[in-house]
């Protein structure tokens, strides 16, 4: 399978990541205007023309190309030492080309929104320029051809979703989520540390195409034992980037920042980048089976927990947050059963509708004035037309109304889930029958029945700056899902082929066993269990909601518990920080101030005290003087004569 | 290349400086000028500066025969990356210093010689010329952290004295014992005197734990580090700066020039001993720095968890690990010595360190807020920061040698990203703090020429750390050679 | 035990009162007058070590010794008088200001 | 000292032994001009004048004989050696340092004193039988109890006095008896002769109670613990210029001339005394130091800390003559930071407004104005820095010296020179505190009663810092020849 390939340089791909970094330099360092359409323009123009370069590449190199040529951008040595040998190389693959161009294409679109939606800011360039710093770094995740520079990227949004997330410092809520983020971050990122030592230490290179050449097909010697701890360590920094249990509890706090922040990093781009670099390193991951297992559970528990705190959240911010926590779970589970096709199909299309769903919130929370809570909303769809329906294309996208982009997916990892096994796929879909339920919850009790407060009573229809957004993403939300359809419908196959010609020829084909087929039949009954359970439960969400009043609120021990999020943060809380702290100030005060300083004052005031001692023995006297000389000799004269 | 003028131009300098006595402004500015000077020295060493060999000669003086020393000069990787950090530190501060009416002719000239000495150490290559700098360091820094550091400013000085010298008297009986034993001094001939070594508590043993014991004070290791914090938080901003800059790397230099290179089967023996150290260091450390409420004593603990990586680094005996000790002095040089140097010039306004007082710097200055929050990242070891690279070597080459060790450094990275944003989450971010109300914070246009330097420089080595990496490749693997 | 013995052990003894003596008398004058005793004990000996050993040298260290000690006693005596004038007294326990 | 000792024989010299002896004739010249001038009443400048020329004189005249022969002179109980030179030549120079602290000696005869004392001092090395060690040593002692007696207005000034001589007479008693029971038990008293005596059979009694005399009246010279404490009392009270030159040149003195003696006459050889000779230098190091730290006045501290510098050079004094240089270096380099401080101090209790530098205390340096005392401090500095062994101040390379000496001897008892330095910084570094640290309030109007002329300090200056660098490098020649040639010649 390993047959080398035609490989092709361009300097090209290093412009798609330096135009963003010098609009971020422009924006914080030079021009610094508080104007927002201005630092919001240069913002959006630069990322514009990273996504059209990025067209350009696609159109030259192929997206959906059978047989792919490898597309190097050599840009420098970053360091090298012994054995750690580490390029800042740029590579183009059909699969990242995809990621580009939504990183790109939606980032582009929720700059334009941003720039309507920050427009009462008064540092606005502070905003643009993380926002376009945040580009960058997610494009050398995407670019990187080795997993230290996807390193560099992965710790670069993290910062900027840092400072994103506290983007409005003075209030500490928003500082501490911040920081809540970025240590989080940090724990699952121990684990990528530990995949790149293992790996400096047993493969000896950091290339991903080497490493699937090489490792993936058993041709260089290294035990599984050390992949499958490879894996582990990444799967442990995904469970971290793409809020998978344990290391989720950040991304719900992480909505503290601006919505559209929330919308571009918090759910299209930089939660996936888990899920992408798995589907990068495919065929690692199917030569090590027993890794997916766990990756399929850990989904599982991850989609079934955030929906069911999903269902009870009053903030609208809060229910899309955990639904992008469950809808990743989706992913991951998709992973797990081994269809990395169906689970980066599911990336594309919820970054689209997410992007899309967030982006409406975010212009319902405009026209609410910054009130998030759905119960003072309600009746919303007459004050802002385009906004109800756009979210309304979202909310039915996510549910997997049939045709939209949400279904394709959707339907897609639940056949994979179904091969795997029934218990697997029907877990799966009552986690997507929830998704409906909350769902419907969120869009009803925001749009539907009566204005509950003066706020909603005098919301107002935000400017197209945001409308115009909204209705592309609404387009692509509808639209997306045709890339990769099931045999049932259309049978298109562009996503898988241009993933699985990303490998480097390598197959993506799970050791041991082969994928049997589902029969077109099975595939109908799938798809029509589906969609009328979901429907079903939409509409019963919506009628239940439609008729809601704002002092409603979580009743009974489960709503209870759903609404405090399962106390998860508190038990971290009690059970991780509060000890380590403890552990912290007893060793800092005991050892540093107790022991070794005072052992040190035991010193220097036993040496004070010894000397005040001695002076005693000074009388001042002449003759007590010439006793001790007469008895320094009498002394000397017994030891040496008799003693010795 | 003109190594004598290297140590002797900022000698000459601080003597002359003295002279200067109340003319503050005059003198500062003089500084300024002799700093062009000696730059000129450096910037020739830096151009013909040979990275492939190590500790050449390059100027001799026979000074003591009968002590069995010459005045040995030589530069090589090992020393010449730290010669540059010196001094663009040392530049920095002298832009800092302008207009300062504290920092008058006496501090600068004391500033200066003390310059004088830690480059004399990094560059002498004989045992005796290297101690006499290396002692004599002490004396300016006892002044300047004695007369210009801040309340309780005596007793750190007092204990950096006692620790360093305590220290370094074991090394002089170390240095004597040498040259009783070898009958010579010089660095390259004792590396070919063909040095016996009988088991850690044999002589040769003996004399290395010396010289170990005076470097692991210097750097400082845990448990005797206790002097750091106290020192680094009396101390003025300057003195910090260079303390945190040039006089802790000396002792990870000395390591790697003495220790590592003379007796390489001691250090064998007792790398596991020091990196067990180095590990409690980077934890221990980390802790400490978690629960400070005096900014810059929780950036002293800092430090002491970063040495910690470097004795990890300096211990786990590969190169690579070797090669990111080395980098990682100018990374910490860089990052920590930013951090004492725009916290110093906030504390120049405010003149308070407790955490408690500050809060929503950035709504004062955002500029310099960003420069805060740029230098704690790449304290942080932040990719794309010198410290990633350092810490990324360091640990990955201590995997090699001990998986267990490279965990427990994993935790310091851990904890060093809790204890640095929880300090800017209260120092940067948040509501306004009472002394950032108070004052106002607008900085000089010399105090931006100092800071922006030095931001400019920690992303030139994060991207490209080769610079640095492929000037240090020869020495390291060299020493590894020995091994 | 022969005379050389006999003269060696009385000046020991004369020589170790001189010490007692130095030792325990209050008086500055009585000391001095112990530390001369002590010296002619030494003196004692000498001679009779020089006779034992049939060498002048120690006779001519007696002559050495009589000079020393008369200026040393010159001197102190010089310095009790001028201490009486001052504090009116040469005992010396009303000397010890400077101590510790 | 031979039998014979009335032949004119002895007193026939050739030129070698005239060459030899030509230097002293320097001393008594400038006797002669010191009585002339104290009898026509010269101001002290005159007096000041005359010693510089008369130390010059000395120093240099004994320089120039380095290398020469050694010249045997009274039938060998006198030998001019290049030990005895290069004590002289340290003598001189320290000599000159005492006499920047004199302001105020209101007796003119110290100057003849001063200088017959130092006559006794540069003798003492060339002894090599015990009468000349005797009388050489009191030489050098009996101008110095005058001299500790002047100045009566100070308080303790006669007590310091009395318990100097009191203890001096005392201690040379002991050594006379010591002498005595060592011709007694070997019938000579030359330093070979006893050697080879001393080499054959066990000792008897009587030979171990004169050594032990001997050493213990050696020990109470340069002020050894338990024996120092006179020492504290007269550095404290006598006049600075002779406590300083008592601390420094007299410790040189009777230290090099110990080292020859004892060597010489085979002490070492016993084994008792090396360990004798380290108890007494741990006592001293141990009590010194820890003395020190209690003291307020700073004389008395530096007493302390003269009496801690003994015990290193105890600790070295078993290694014999082969330690000459080292010991040499070290007492000179320390004899030159401790007059320096002695000048230093006198001078800043004049400016400060005290009666007398006795009971200068570390608080007063608080007091002292800052403006009018720039050149005192930083010799102060410099002084104590060098004295607590830093580099590259010349203090440094006597412990380097002494300690690579006693390395090659006993490496563990070098651990014992390490603690006393660790103990010593503590309070050296003490001093500068209030000096620098603490600015007490700006009191640079405090009228300053006598006004010390800064021609004093200046040449203070110039002849501490000067003589660090001329220490520095003659002293390492000193090494390097006494290692070459000197030591050659002992054997």
């Amino acid at each position: 399978m390993d047959e080398v390939f035609a490989i092709q340089n361009t300097s090209l791909l290093r412009w798609i990541i330096l135009l963003p970094l010098i609009g971020a330099i422009l924006n914080g360092l030079v021009i610094r205007s508080k104007n927002v359409r201005l630092s919001g323009l240069v913002a959006t123009g630069f990322s514009a023309a990273a996504f059209f370069i990025c067209l350009s590449l696609v159109n030259t190199y192929g997206l959906f190309a059978e047989d792919f040529a490898q597309v190097i951008d050599p840009w420098f040595t970053w360091f090298s030492v012994g054995r750690i040998h580490v390029p800042f190389h740029l590579e183009y693959t059909p699969l990242t080309g995809i990621m580009l161009l939504v990183v790109t294409g939606i980032g582009t679109l929720i700059h334009i929104f941003a720039t309507g939606y920050m427009s009462e800011e008064k540092s606005p360039f502070r905003f643009f320029s993380y926002l376009n710093l945040f580009l960058a770094a997610m494009l050398v995740l995407v670019l990187s051809s080795n997993l230290v520079g996807i390193f560099l990227g992965w710790e670069g949004v993290g910062l900027c979703s840092y400072l994103l997330i506290g983007y409005w410092y003075e209030s500490n809520e928003n500082t501490a989520a911040g920081m809540k983020a970025f240590v989080t971050n940090r724990i699952g990122d121990l684990g990528f540390f530990v995949a790149l030592f293992l790996l400096a230490a047993h493969a000896g290179t950091f290339q991903i195409q080497e490493l699937i050449t090489i490792f993936a097909t058993g041709a260089a010697p290294i035990e599984g034992g050390i992949i499958l701890a490879i894996l582990a360590c990444l799967f442990w920094a995904s469970t971290g980037k793409s809020a998978q249990i344990p290391l989720y509890v950040w991304l719900p706090d992480a909505m503290a920042g601006p919505t559209p922040v929330s919308a571009l990093i918090h759910a299209a781009t930089m939660v996936t980048s888990g899920i992408f670099v798995s589907v990068r390193l495919w065929p690692l991951f199917a030569s090590q089976p027993s890794i997916l297992e766990w990756i399929l559970w850990v989904g599982m528990a991850t989609a079934w927990l955030a929906a069911l705190i999903a269902l009870t959240q009053r903030d609208i911010k809060k229910v899309l947050a955990y639904s992008t926590v469950s809808q990743l779970g989706f992913m991951f589970v998709a992973l797990g059963v081994g269809a990395p096709v169906a689970a980066f199909f599911h990336v594309v299309t919820h970054a689209f509708f997410k992007a899309l769903l967030f982006l409406g919130a975010g212009s319902v929370i405009h026209g609410m004035h910054h009130d998030q809570d759905m119960f003072n909303m309600g009746g919303l769809r007459k004050k802002m037309p385009q906004t109800h329906a756009t979210f309304l294309i979202g909310t039915l996208a996510i549910i997997g109304f049939p045709l939209t982009a949400g279904f394709f997916s959707k339907d897609m990892i639940l056949a994979k889930a179904y091969e795997h096994g029934p218990l697997a796929w029907g877990l799966l879909l009552l986690a997507a029958v929830l998704t409906a339920f909350y769902m419907l919850r969120a869009y009803t009790m925001t749009f539907w029945g009566e204005a509950r407060t003066e706020h909603a009573k005098h919301a107002h229809e935000s400017s197209l700056w945001m409308t115009i957004p909204l209705m592309l993403l609404a387009a692509g939300s509808l639209i997306v899902g045709f890339m990769e359809t099931p045999p049932i419908i259309f049978d298109i196959h562009a996503l898988q082929t241009a993933i699985e010609s990303s490998w480097y020829g390598v197959s993506g084909e799970i050791a041991g066993h082969s994928g049997h087929h589902l029969s077109h039949a099975t595939e109908w009954v799938l798809v029509l269990i589906t969609s009328v359970a979901s429907l079903g439960v939409a509409y019963y969400s919506y009628k239940k909601f439609l008729t809601v009043t704002s002092k409603e609120s979580a009743k009974g021990f489960a709503a209870e518990l759903s609404q405090n999020k399962f106390y998860v943060d508190e038990g971290y809380q009690l059970i991780i920080m509060k000890p380590l702290s403890a552990v912290a100030s007893a060793s800092w005060r005991f050892l540093d101030v107790v022991v070794i300083n005072g052992f040190l004052h035991i010193v220097r005031d036993g040496m004070r005290i010894g000397g005040q001692v001695l002076s005693f023995a000074h009388t001042g006297n002449v003759q007590t003087y010439a006793w001790y000389l007469a008895a320094a000799v009498a002394t000397a004269l017994v030891f040496v004569n008799w003693v010795i | 290349m003109n190594l004598l003028g290297l140590f002797l131009i900022p000698f000459v300098a601080g003597l002359l400086l003295f002279l200067f006595g109340k003319q503050t402004k005059l003198a500062q500015w003089a500084n300024l000028l002799f700093h062009l000077f000696w730059g000129v020295a450096v910037w020739q060493c830096w151009s013909n500066f040979n990275a492939e060999q190590m500790g050449e000669i390059y100027w001799s003086w026979n000074w003591l025969p009968m002590l069995n020393s010459k005045l040995d000069l030589g530069l090589d990787g090992l020393s010449m990356p730290l010669v540059i950090l010196n001094y663009v530190l040392s530049l920095l501060l002298a832009f800092y210093c302008l207009g300062k009416e504290k920092l008058s002719s006496s501090y600068l000239a004391l500033f200066s010689i003390l310059n004088a000495a830690s480059i004399g150490s990094l560059i002498s290559l004989d045992a005796f010329a290297f101690y006499i700098f290396w002692e004599f360091m002490l004396i300016p820094m006892y002044f300047l952290i004695g007369k210009w550091g801040s309340k309780n400013r005596v007793y750190a000085a007092l204990k950096f004295f006692a620790f360093t010298m305590a220290g370094s008297l074991l090394m002089l009986l170390a240095i004597i014992a040498l040259s009783k034993t070898y009958g010579t001094l010089s660095w390259i001939e004792l590396k070919n005197a063909g040095i016996v070594y009988d088991g850690l508590w044999g002589q040769t043993g003996l004399i290395f734990l010396g010289f170990l014991i005076a470097f692991s004070v210097k750097i400082p290791i845990w448990p005797v580090h206790t002097w750091l914090p106290d020192a680094h938080t009396e101390a003025p901003t300057g003195a910090s700066v260079i303390l945190a800059g040039v006089l802790l790397k000396l002792g990870v230099y000395g390591i790697a020039r003495w220790c590592l290179v003379l007796f390489p089967e001691a250090s064998q023996d007792v790398s596991t001993v020091m990196m067990t150290l180095g590990a409690i260091g980077i934890v221990a450390g980390s802790f400490a720095a978690w629960k400070q409420v005096d900014i810059k004593r929780m950036i002293a603990y800092s430090s002491v968890a970063h040495l910690g990586f470097m004795v990890l680094g300096l211990f786990a005996l590969n190169v690579e690990a070797l090669s990111g000790a080395m980098f990682q002095n100018l990374a910490h040089g860089l990052s920590t010595g930013a951090l004492f140097l725009i916290f110093g010039i906030i504390y120049d306004r405010t003149h308070t360190r407790k955490v408690a007082d500050y809060g929503g710097l950035a709504s004062k200055n955002g500029l310099l807020a960003s420069a805060f929050v740029f230098s704690a990242m790449a304290s942080i070891g932040l990719p794309g920061l010198p410290g990633f690279i350092g810490e990324f070597l360091i640990l990955s080459g201590t995997f090699f040698t001990n998986k267990i060790f490279a965990f427990v450094g994993l935790s310091g990275v851990l904890l060093g990203a809790i204890y640095m944003l929880g300090m800017l989450r209260k120092v940067v971010f948040g509501p306004v703090g009472p002394a950032v109300e108070a004052h106002p914070i607008v900085l000089e246009w010399n105090e931006w020429v100092a800071i922006v330097p030095l931001l400019l420089l920690m992303l030139v080595l994060g991207m490209g750390p080769q610079l640095i990496l492929s000037k240090s490749m020869f020495s390291t693997e060299w020493i590894m050679g020995l091994f | 035990m022969d005379q050389l013995q006999l003269l060696t052990g009385i000046g020991i003894a004369i020589f170790s009162l001189g010490v007692l003596g130095f030792l325990t008398r209050r008086s500055g004058i009585i000391a001095l007058m112990c530390l001369e005793l002590m010296l002619n004990g030494v003196n004692l000996c000498l001679v009779s070590f020089s006779r034992q050993h049939a060498s002048a040298d120690g006779s001519a260290l007696v002559m050495l010794i009589i000079l020393v000690a008369a200026a040393e006693a010159a001197l102190a005596l010089a310095l009790f008088v001028a201490l009486f004038r001052q504090n009116g007294s040469v005992e010396l326990d009303d000397y010890r200001m400077l101590k510790g | 000292m031979n039998f014979d000792f009335f032949n004119a024989g002895v007193f026939q010299f050739n030129v070698e032994q005239l060459r030899a002896l030509f230097p002293f004739l320097a001393l008594c010249l400038g006797m002669v001009f010191t009585t002339i001038a104290s009898a026509s009443k010269f101001p002290i400048a005159a007096h000041k004048l005359i010693l510089l020329i008369t130390f010059f004189a000395f120093g240099t005249s004994m320089a120039v004989g380095l290398g020469s022969a050694d010249a045997s002179l009274f039938g060998g109980s006198l030998v001019v050696d290049d030990v005895l030179r290069w004590v002289a030549i340290g003598l001189s120079s320290l000599a000159v340092l005492a006499l920047l602290a004199v302001y105020d000696v209101d007796h003119s005869e110290w100057s003849t004193l001063l200088l017959v004392s130092v006559l006794g001092m540069s003798l003492l090395p060339g002894a090599r039988d015990w009468i000349c060690f005797f009388l050489f040593l009191e030489t050098m002692a009996i101008p110095g109890y005058v001299m500790a007696a002047f100045r009566q207005k100070r308080d303790g000034g006669y007590e310091s006095g009395l318990k100097y001589l009191l203890m001096g007479a005392f201690a040379s008693a002991l050594l006379l008896m010591g002498s005595t029971l060592l011709f007694g038990a070997t019938g000579s008293f030359e330093y070979s002769t006893i050697s080879d005596v001393l080499q054959m059979g066990i000792p008897s009694h009587m030979t171990i109670a004169a050594v032990v005399l001997i050493v213990v009246s050696a020990g109470f010279k340069v002020a050894m613990a338990p024996l120092h404490m006179w020492a504290a009392d007269v550095y404290q009270s006598a006049p600075s210029s002779l406590a300083s030159f008592m601390a420094g040149a007299g410790k040189l003195a009777v230290f090099s001339a110990v080292s020859v003696a004892w060597s010489k006459s085979g002490f070492f050889k016993l084994e008792f005394v090396p360990s004798f000779l380290m108890v007494l230098g741990i006592l001293s190091i141990l009590i010194g130091n820890l003395m020190a730290l209690t003291q307020k006045s700073l004389r008395r501290m530096l007493a302390y800390s003269s009496v801690a510098s003994a015990g290193y050079v105890a600790i070295v004094l078993p290694v014999g003559e082969v330690a000459l240089p080292s010991i040499f270096v070290y007492l000179v380099t320390y004899g030159i930071a401790l007059s320096a401080a002695f000048a230093v101090i006198e001078s800043l209790s004049v400016k400060s407004g005290k009666s007398s530098s006795s009971n200068f205390t570390l608080s007063d340096l608080a007091l002292v104005p800052y403006g009018k005392a720039k050149a005192e401090t930083f010799i102060l500095t410099l002084a104590l820095f060098s004295m607590a062994g830093i580099p590259p101040l010349p203090g440094f390379l006597g412990k380097y010296l002494i300690l690579s000496d006693v390395w090659t001897h006993s490496p563990v008892s070098a651990l014992w020179i390490l603690l006393g330095s660790m103990m010593g910084l503590a309070y050296y570094l003490r001093i500068l505190v209030p000096l620098y640290f603490e600015k007490g309030p700006s009191n640079d109007d405090v009228p300053v009663k006598r006004f010390i002329p800064q021609t004093v300090m200046a040449s203070a200056f110039v002849g501490a810092t000067g003589l660090f660098v001329w220490v520095w490098i003659y002293s390492v020649y000193f090494v390097s020849a006494t290692s070459e040639t000197l030591l050659g010649t002992l054997r």
